[in-house]
């Protein structure tokens, strides 16, 4: 297990380094960044002095090579925007957006497993059509909409949750159901149909014949069995929750890191892109590496040599 | 919530905060005039130049100006406020280190030089004359002398009424009340400031009791007369053509655009009721403003005319043209410009529509213009809140204006030439800079004087004024 | 009534051959479909809903353009269920007073054009992928999967938005950045259950048998993840829809006068306050294409499974 | 109580409607079992048995199977009409189960232990005492090394050590009455007299009844008390062993016991057709699990040589049996002469050439002439595929064999020739009872006129009279094309009718091989010795 995480991490190193130089790349072909800090009719002395100060003179290997420089050094280089460090800016927010999707994403897993294993144990029984009404509902439903009817009805016409903002908990009730609501919708899917699968196996008679009770035959027989692509896809749902975020945080008036990207995007600022997605991507690969070891715990025979 | 403290909701949250940075919005409605202040202050509605942190001024040679600064003022970390803490905020703003948008948009070109005459009197001097330089100075925020030289602080530090207290990133600035201000005693005692880029949701807030004022809300969700102000914001919209490329170097094409666009029927569907039909760049507040000029009639008849009488003459009226929109620029203006290009398409137009990014929209906006482009009509929205047509005339009909189509050498010389003016001579020139932009060379599509709503909390008593487009001084606004 | 049948063993045996499975005509295999599909009723249901869908995005545009692009102020937001204004506005009119049933017609072609192909080519390419890096594991999967973390670490949005930035927001690069950011799914669940399938004793027999990679792959192993693909790309329908609506609601998706579902959503959520319908027809017909077409792909993954194929072919599944 | 039955069937039968019709798989079935008696089932492969046994536990899908009338009566109880938590409380702890098929009715997430465990769990016993049972029960069946073992998952056992894994976790309780499906099919003799000796003692210690669903004769006439026969889902007859195996009345009982083996000579013909060249050489091969591959050298105490310096040859023409302990590497030497896996040491040659060492080209041709028969049919035929499919696949790989248009033709051919009808070509294999699917794998195994088949266990799962067919027909092919087979199986009697050479495994070597009437009459090792005393067949002396 060691020899695996030590190898899956040197190899997601080497993919962490392509992707931050793609990135570095990308951001650039979206524009320079000094119309946009600078007033409209600003001198072209002005200008200059900008793109002097901030290096956007240089040719783009010379910039390159001095985020290399800086990276090496733990540097990701200056906030255009906010003037200040830019990991500083990233790692304020990160936190955040970590937290909704650590409230989140359990509370998915929960709520899918469980209403996706009932769902297939009787399928197209009563409780099997709504579950699937009701996950399909909230996979097909754009969660800034969600969103925005949320605070309507919960908080303007019901007043029993605050509209936005953090502090108390239940300013995290509304962020959360909306941040959920797809991933709960598509898990609920996944886990009903391969449990489904896993519910026709022989083993599943055995149990059966043993006099094992249909909830042990549900949760610990086939659920184990049919683990595997609600794993992956769960993992994928998590990743994929700074998408939501984008959302969420700019409805709610979050301080996440999903606004952060799209604004810094918008604004040229480079270098929190850079280390925006260098934060999210360390994320997903931990996640990912997760997921490989979670595999082979669920299915003895998948192992990694 | 405490009784004398507010919540305000703005539609964007500060990067940072800067005195040096106050002309923006973003951040001048948190502190200009709250936590920081400027030596002369702008009152908005009529261009005149009030005293604030000075007492007086005078002009003594057409480089030079002196200003008598009040006395017993001092910071808020206790510095005392004195001609050399002035000279000290001006080159701070004027280090070329930093971006400020007072040197940048403002003070550049004037090659401002401040200088201590006494403890209590300050000398500007600039390399040429310049008349507006009191309106000028409205824009320069004067913070304590141990704020940092060339770089930005975000703990403001200044003479107001508030002190700054917090800012948690992304989520709110704090600044409470300084009893030891140096002028009258506001009723609120904190300020809470947060933002939110969802109209609905920031009206919700105020609706809700969350907080107290949402700073501007859309005109949809402006549906409560009693607690939603409107108030013009200074921006004025206005389609730019590319008067030099085919068909649109064509009179008879700009002509049939003004009469085709229905500008009343935006009035109280996509654009507020109270906004006011353009005639040009600057609103009724800026000194230059023409009131003579006659809106546009609304005559597709005419214009589809206008358009045969061209085609006849050989001009391909039938050529592709690129409206470039930006989305958020205001309140639905992807439906305005929808509809804006429907209705030219209905003229028999040929309009492709593209909302473009703030970046890419700046690329087309600013010179050097692509040299094989499509004509354009250019959607822009032109906020002039310094109260003087000079920030407007040049930069965007002048020659060498950065967002000028235009290279009419006795238009540029008219601008030039009021530009150095005082008094009715200036307001009178400027005025005629207008009407030939409007009347002789139809250079562009002027729209609306727009307005922006605010919702003000039931607690709250206070009435938005064009101010409001960059500042709010916490000061004015009363409990009830 | 069905006719009794004896089972036995090898003597005279004489079990009922499926029809479909027959050396069948095309006419025959059409006629076993609608068969098939007419006994699940909510899975027809769902057909008979994507021909419409279909029909709509073949001839919405060519019969309704000028409808659904005709501004008239004086409509604006006007309320549905009214048919003052023609049946063209029984379900309102946006906020340029266009109808929104002319628009939700012209805007299928887009919005199914952007969400089928997307999701067609994330799901081939992503499902190629991963069959050949669960199947040979080693350097090639390690090299497929790090590249899938690679995009799965860029956030979707992020990278819409960048590229959409260089590039012009097209219909086909609005495509193509969905179907990009959706690969690694499709890459990683197949991956996942070739790493079990492969160690079936049947894909070892085919081994023994001389068969070559490709044909265990495809033969052997996609049959039996196709299920969970096939659920999975119904689902990801779903999903590009909504991001691509995203993106409109970030200001940087399809551009009018071109129009999808999504963006209409979007545009509508400024009035949801005071003008629900303008973002809950559109919102609901994504819904429901979402609805049917997982429907359908429960469907289709009960009929392509010969062990669970009896739910529709035999009297006692109709219980 | 004594008169009253422990179990009792009336008039059971059970339906399979199809879109077209309906499959009566079990029609009017009635039979009875008193406690500490055994009931042995004897019949046609798909006649039924599986089907009929199921239902005791609630196990038939239904749907597609409809129970369409009859009883099921547990000491006078109706099981049909029990409520499920009622029959649930007598599953596993009063009624218990052995499948058919082992490896898939194993839960493949679970160590063993904990799956045996479980049985015991669910009625009631706490962890630390279903535990020690656990460790108990495995070294009961015999299994070495039960703590060990306890926590390793079912795909690292071999078909026997699975199948003996059922029977513990099926005995843990010690029910009133155990139902076992082929319980012994992939027992070599040795462990099989074991496991029998085991259910025997139980059922004299606690009065446990016995059904016992089987193929294999000998055990029948070793336990069985009483017997009914089935065929086409319905009884054709019933009786004491002794009336059954002596007199039997309907002619396909007579037919099941004329066709039983091991009841005629060594067959002389067989030896003389040998005159061929060496096609398989098998050089000192080892296969040793739980090391990095290469690094032989380095085997720890967790390391098992599954099989260990196995040498052999096979001519053309030959049959060369392997029996041997269970687990005692037969199928693993298989895999590896299949070229599906890799021997840690040692070398295996086809025609002279390393099949290690071939490139992917020739490793294609050896393929086509070398085809196979696994132990486990379910698991070797594709689910999603139709049996004319199946057998077609080999023709679609090596394509200039036959030309398509004759597919068709030729797999109703190869499925007759197997005792399959040609209705079955459109079937899926999940339509098949277990000696149903077996044939359709040796149906493909002969698709493309192989040199060498290796079968292991290839008829184990079919019925004496099948199996004979079966066996008939690999004896005319090597008569009429000089194939060869490596034959693996536990039915010694069946090895002594059909291989020409015999080569012994025992803990992963070949304890001793050579000429089958050589080893039969004059065994020279131990366990060679124990296993023919063990075996039950009647060995007349050698003609
Ligand atoms: N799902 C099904 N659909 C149709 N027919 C089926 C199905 N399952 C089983 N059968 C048929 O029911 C009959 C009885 O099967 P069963 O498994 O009981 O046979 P068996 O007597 O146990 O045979 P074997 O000795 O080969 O295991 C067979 O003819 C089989 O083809
Ligand atoms: N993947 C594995 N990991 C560890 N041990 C294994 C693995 N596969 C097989 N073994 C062990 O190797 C030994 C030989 O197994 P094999 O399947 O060859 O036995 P066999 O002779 O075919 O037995 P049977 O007659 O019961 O089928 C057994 O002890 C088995 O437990
Ligand atoms: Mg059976
Ligand atoms: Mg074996």
């Amino acid at each position: 297990m060691g020899s695996f995480i030590y190898k899956r991490s040197l190899q997601s190193l080497l993919s962490l380094i392509g992707l931050i130089v793609l990135v570095f790349f990308l951001a650039r072909i979206t524009g320079s960044p000094v119309d946009l800090y600078l007033p409209q009719g600003a001198s072209q002395e002005i200008r200059n002095q900008f793109n002097e100060q901030f290096g956007f003179n240089d040719p783009l290997y010379i910039q390159f090579g001095r985020f290399i420089w800086g990276l090496v050094h733990l540097d990701m280089g200056q906030s255009l925007q906010f003037s200040r460090p830019a990991t500083e800016i990233v790692l304020q927010a990160f936190p955040t957006t970590l937290m909704l999707a650590a409230v989140t994403m359990p509370l998915v897993i929960v709520i899918a497993v469980v209403t996706g294993s009932l769902a297939a144990f009787k399928p197209g029984g009563i409780f099997d059509r709504l579950a699937s009404f009701i996950s399909l509902l909230g996979a097909s439903t754009p969660n800034f909409w969600v969103a925005i009817v949320g605070v309507l009805v919960f908080a303007v016409t019901l007043r029993v949750l605050p509209t936005s903002g953090t502090g108390t908990p239940l300013h995290w009730v509304l962020p959360v159901a909306v941040l959920a609501l797809r991933p709960a919708g598509v898990l609920v899917q996944v886990v009903r149909t391969s449990m489904l699968t896993a519910l026709s196996s022989a083993y599943i008679k055995t149990a059966r014949a043993k006099g094992v009770g249909s909830r042990a035959i549900v949760f610990v027989h086939a659920l184990r069995n049919g683990l595997l692509p609600v794993i992956t896809v769960a993992s994928d749902q998590t990743a994929g929750i700074v998408n939501g975020a984008v959302i969420v945080e700019t409805v709610f008036g979050f301080p996440g890191i999903g606004k952060l990207m799209i604004d810094s995007v918008m604004q040229r600022d480079f270098a929190v892109i850079q280390a925006a997605v260098l934060v999210t991507a360390l994320a997903v690969f931990i996640i990912n590496i997760l997921v490989d070891i979670t595999y082979a715990i669920v299915d003895p025979r998948i192992r990694y040599n | 919530q405490t009784k004398n403290s507010v919540t305000i909701v703005l539609p964007a949250g500060p990067d940072r905060l800067d005195p040096c940075e106050t002309p923006r919005s973003v951040i001048g409605r948190i502190i200009k005039q709250n936590v920081v202040e400027t030596l002369v202050e702008l009152d908005y509605g009529n261009g005149k130049i009030l005293p604030r942190l000075a007492e007086s001024w005078e002009q003594p040679s057409p480089n030079e100006w002196v200003f008598k600064l009040r006395k017993g003022v001092k910071f808020h970390d206790g510095a005392p406020f004195d001609a050399k803490s002035v000279v000290y905020s001006v080159e701070r703003t004027n280090d070329p280190k930093l971006t400020c948008i007072a040197r940048t948009k403002y003070l550049d070109g004037t090659s401002i030089v401040a200088s201590v005459i006494d403890d209590n009197t300050v000398k500007f001097t600039t390399k040429t004359p310049v008349p507006i330089l009191p309106t000028l100075l409205a824009q320069l925020a004067i913070s304590s002398p141990n704020t940092p030289k060339g770089e930005y602080t975000n703990k403001p530090v200044g003479t107001g009424p508030y002190r700054f207290e917090g800012w948690a990133q992304g989520a709110s600035v704090v600044i409470v009340r300084d009893d030891s201000y140096w002028g009258a005693k506001p009723a609120i005692e904190k300020a809470t400031y947060v933002w939110r880029g969802e109209s609905s949701v920031a009206a919700a807030m105020v609706e809700t009791g969350e907080a107290d004022l949402a700073f501007s809300i859309a005109p949809q969700d402006a549906t409560n007369k009693a607690t939603d102000k409107v108030y013009p914001n200074s921006d004025t919209s206005m389609f730019r053509l590319s008067v030099d490329v085919p068909p649109l170097n064509d009179a008879r094409v700009r002509k049939a655009i003004n009469l085709a666009i229905d500008r009343n029927a935006f009035l109280g569907s996509v654009i507020s009721s109270e906004a006011q039909l353009a005639m040009q760049q600057v609103g009724p507040s800026v000194l230059g403003f023409n009131p003579k000029l006659k809106p546009w009639p609304y005559d597709p008849t005419q214009a589809k005319k206008l358009l045969a009488e061209a085609k006849a003459d050989g001009v391909d009226v039938t050529r592709e043209i690129r409206m470039v929109g930006r989305a958020g620029m205001f309140a639905n203006s992807n439906e305005f410009v929808e509809a804006a290009a429907e209705m030219l398409r209905q003229i028999g137009l040929n309009i492709k529509l593209d909302n473009l990014e703030m970046s890419q929209w700046l690329q087309v906006a600013n010179k050097p213009f692509a040299a094989d482009r499509q004509p354009n009509i250019f959607l822009t929205m032109h906020d002039n809140n310094s109260g003087d047509a000079a920030f407007t005339a040049f930069f965007k009909y002048h020659s060498n204006g950065r967002q000028s189509e235009l290279h009419d050498p006795e238009l540029d010389a008219l601008i030039d030439k009021a530009g150095t003016e005082q008094g009715d001579k200036r307001v009178a020139d400027y005025q005629e800079v207008f009407r030939r932009i409007y009347e002789d060379k139809v250079a562009d599509v002027p729209l609306f004087h727009m307005v922006n709503f605010m919702r003000v909390g039931k607690r709250i008593d206070f009435s938005p004024t064009i101010a409001n487009a960059v500042e709010l001084q916490l000061a004015s606004l009363k409990l009830k | 009534m069905p006719s009794s049948i004896r089972a036995s063993g090898t003597t005279e045996m004489t079990v009922p051959v499926v029809a479909s499975a027959k050396p069948a005509t095309r006419t025959s295999v059409a006629r076993d479909v609608v068969w098939l599909l007419w006994q699940d009723k909510l899975a027809f249901g769902s057909a008979i809903l994507l021909l419409l869908v279909l029909l709509c995005t073949i001839l919405g545009p060519w019969l309704l353009t000028d409808q659904a692009r005709a501004v008239n102020l004086l409509a604006r937001n006007a309320k549905p269920f009214s048919l003052d204004k023609g049946w063209l506005f029984i379900l309102g009119a946006d906020a340029l007073g266009r109808s929104l049933l002319a628009r939700i017609i012209v805007a299928s072609q887009n919005t199914m054009l952007i969400a089928a192909s997307a999701v067609v080519i994330s799901t081939v390419i992503g499902g190629l992928l991963g069959l050949v890096a669960g199947y040979k594991g080693g350097w090639v999967s390690a090299t497929l999967l790090r590249l899938a973390d690679a995009i799965m670490s860029f956030p979707s949005m992020l990278l819409a938005v960048i590229v959409l930035f260089v590039f012009s927001p097209g219909v086909s690069n609005v495509i193509l950045v969905l179907a990009v950011s959706r690969i690694p799914i499709f890459l990683r669940t197949v991956r996942a259950e070739v790493l079990e399938l492969k160690e079936r004793m049947f894909v070892t027999a085919a081994l023994a048998m001389g068969a070559k990679t490709d044909r265990i792959l495809l033969r052997h192993i996609a049959p039996m993840v196709m299920p969970t693909v096939i659920n999975l790309a119904a689902l990801e329908m779903a999903f590009v829809m909504l991001v691509e609506s995203g993106l409109s609601f970030l200001g940087i998706g399809i551009q009018p006068p071109q129009v999808t579902w999504g963006l209409m959503v979007a545009d509508g959520r400024n009035y949801l306050g005071s003008a629900w319908w303008l973002s809950f027809w559109p919102g609901l017909a994504i819904m429901a294409v979402t609805m049917a077409l997982n429907l359908l792909s429960n469907w289709l993954r009960i009929v392509t499974d010969p062990v669970e194929r009896w739910r529709f072919q035999t009297s006692a599944g109709a219980k | 109580m004594s008169q009253q039955a422990l179990l009792e069937i009336r008039n059971l039968s059970i339906d399979f409607p199809n879109r077209t019709g309906i499959v009566h798989a079990v029609n009017d079935v009635s039979w009875s079992i008193n406690p500490g008696e055994t009931l042995a089932i004897l019949g046609e492969s798909g006649s039924g048995k599986s089907v009929s046994a199921s239902a005791v536990l609630d196990l038939v899908d239904s749907p597609p199977a409809v129970i369409a009338g009859g009883q099921i009566l547990y000491r006078g109880q109706d099981l049909l009409r029990a409520s499920k938590e009622e029959r649930r409380a007598i599953n596993g702890k009063k009624i218990s189960m052995i499948f058919q098929d082992p490896l898939a009715a194993l839960n493949p997430v679970y160590p063993v232990g904990w799956q045996i465990a479980e049985t015991l769990r669910v009625h009631g016993v706490d962890k630390a005492t279903a535990h020690a049972r656990v460790i108990d029960l495995l070294a009961r069946v015999g299994i070495e090394e039960p703590e060990r073992r306890a926590r390793q998952y079912p795909h690292q056992f071999s078909g026997g050590q699975r199948q003996r894994i059922m029977i513990a976790s099926a005995i843990a309780l010690e029910p009133d009455l155990l139902i076992a499906d082929e319980p012994t099919s992939a027992l070599d003799v040795t462990v099989q007299a074991q496991v029998l000796a085991l259910l025997k003692k139980l059922q004299s210690e606690s009065g446990m009844g016995m059904v016992l669903i089987t193929h294999d004769l000998s055990v029948v006439e070793k336990v069985a008390d009483r017997v009914v026969v089935m065929q086409d889902g319905r009884i054709v007859e019933s009786g004491t062993s002794q009336q059954i195996m002596t007199l039997p009345q309907h002619p396909y009982t007579r037919k099941l016991l004329d066709a039983m083996p091991g009841r005629h000579g060594f067959d002389a013909a067989q030896e003389a057709a040998i005159h061929g060249r060496t096609l398989l050489e098998v050089d000192n091969v080892s296969r040793i699990y739980g090391i990095r591959p290469g690094k032989a050298a380095e085997a720890g105490p967790n390391a098992i040589r599954a099989v260990n310096e196995a040498s052999f040859v096979l001519k053309s023409g030959e049959t060369l049996g392997i029996v041997g302990e269970s687990g005692s590497g037969k199928s693993t030497l298989a895999r590896m002469l299949l070229g599906l896996d890799k021997p840690t040491i040692g070398e295996i040659r086809f025609d002279g050439q390393d099949l290690n060492a071939m490139s992917a080209a020739e490793t294609f041709k050896v393929r086509r002439r070398m085809q196979f028969v696994f132990q486990d049919p379910t698991a070797s035929l594709n689910p999603r595929m139709t049996i004319s499919q199946i057998i077609a696949e080999p023709w679609a790989i090596h394509a200039d064999v036959l030309p398509r248009k004759d597919w068709r033709g030729r797999v109703i051919e190869l499925l007759e020739r197997v005792g399959l009808k040609a209705d079955h070509i459109d079937r899926y294999p999940h339509q098949f009872s277990g000696g149903q699917r077996q044939r359709v794998a040796i149906a493909r195994s002969l698709a493309l006129n192989p040199e060498v088949i290796v079968c292991d266990e290839a008829v184990s799962a079919l019925d004496v009279s099948i199996q004979a067919q079966v066996i008939d027909l690999l004896k005319q092919l090597r008569g009429e094309l000089g194939l060869s087979y490596i034959f693996i199986a536990h039915d010694l009697a069946l090895v002594r009718d059909f291989a020409t050479d015999v080569v012994v495994m025992y803990r992963g070597r070949i304890v001793e091989k050579g000429k089958t009437a050589d080893v039969y009459n004059n065994p020279q090792n131990d366990y060679t010795k124990r296993l023919l005393s063990a075996s039950t067949a009647h060995l007349p002396t050698a003609a």
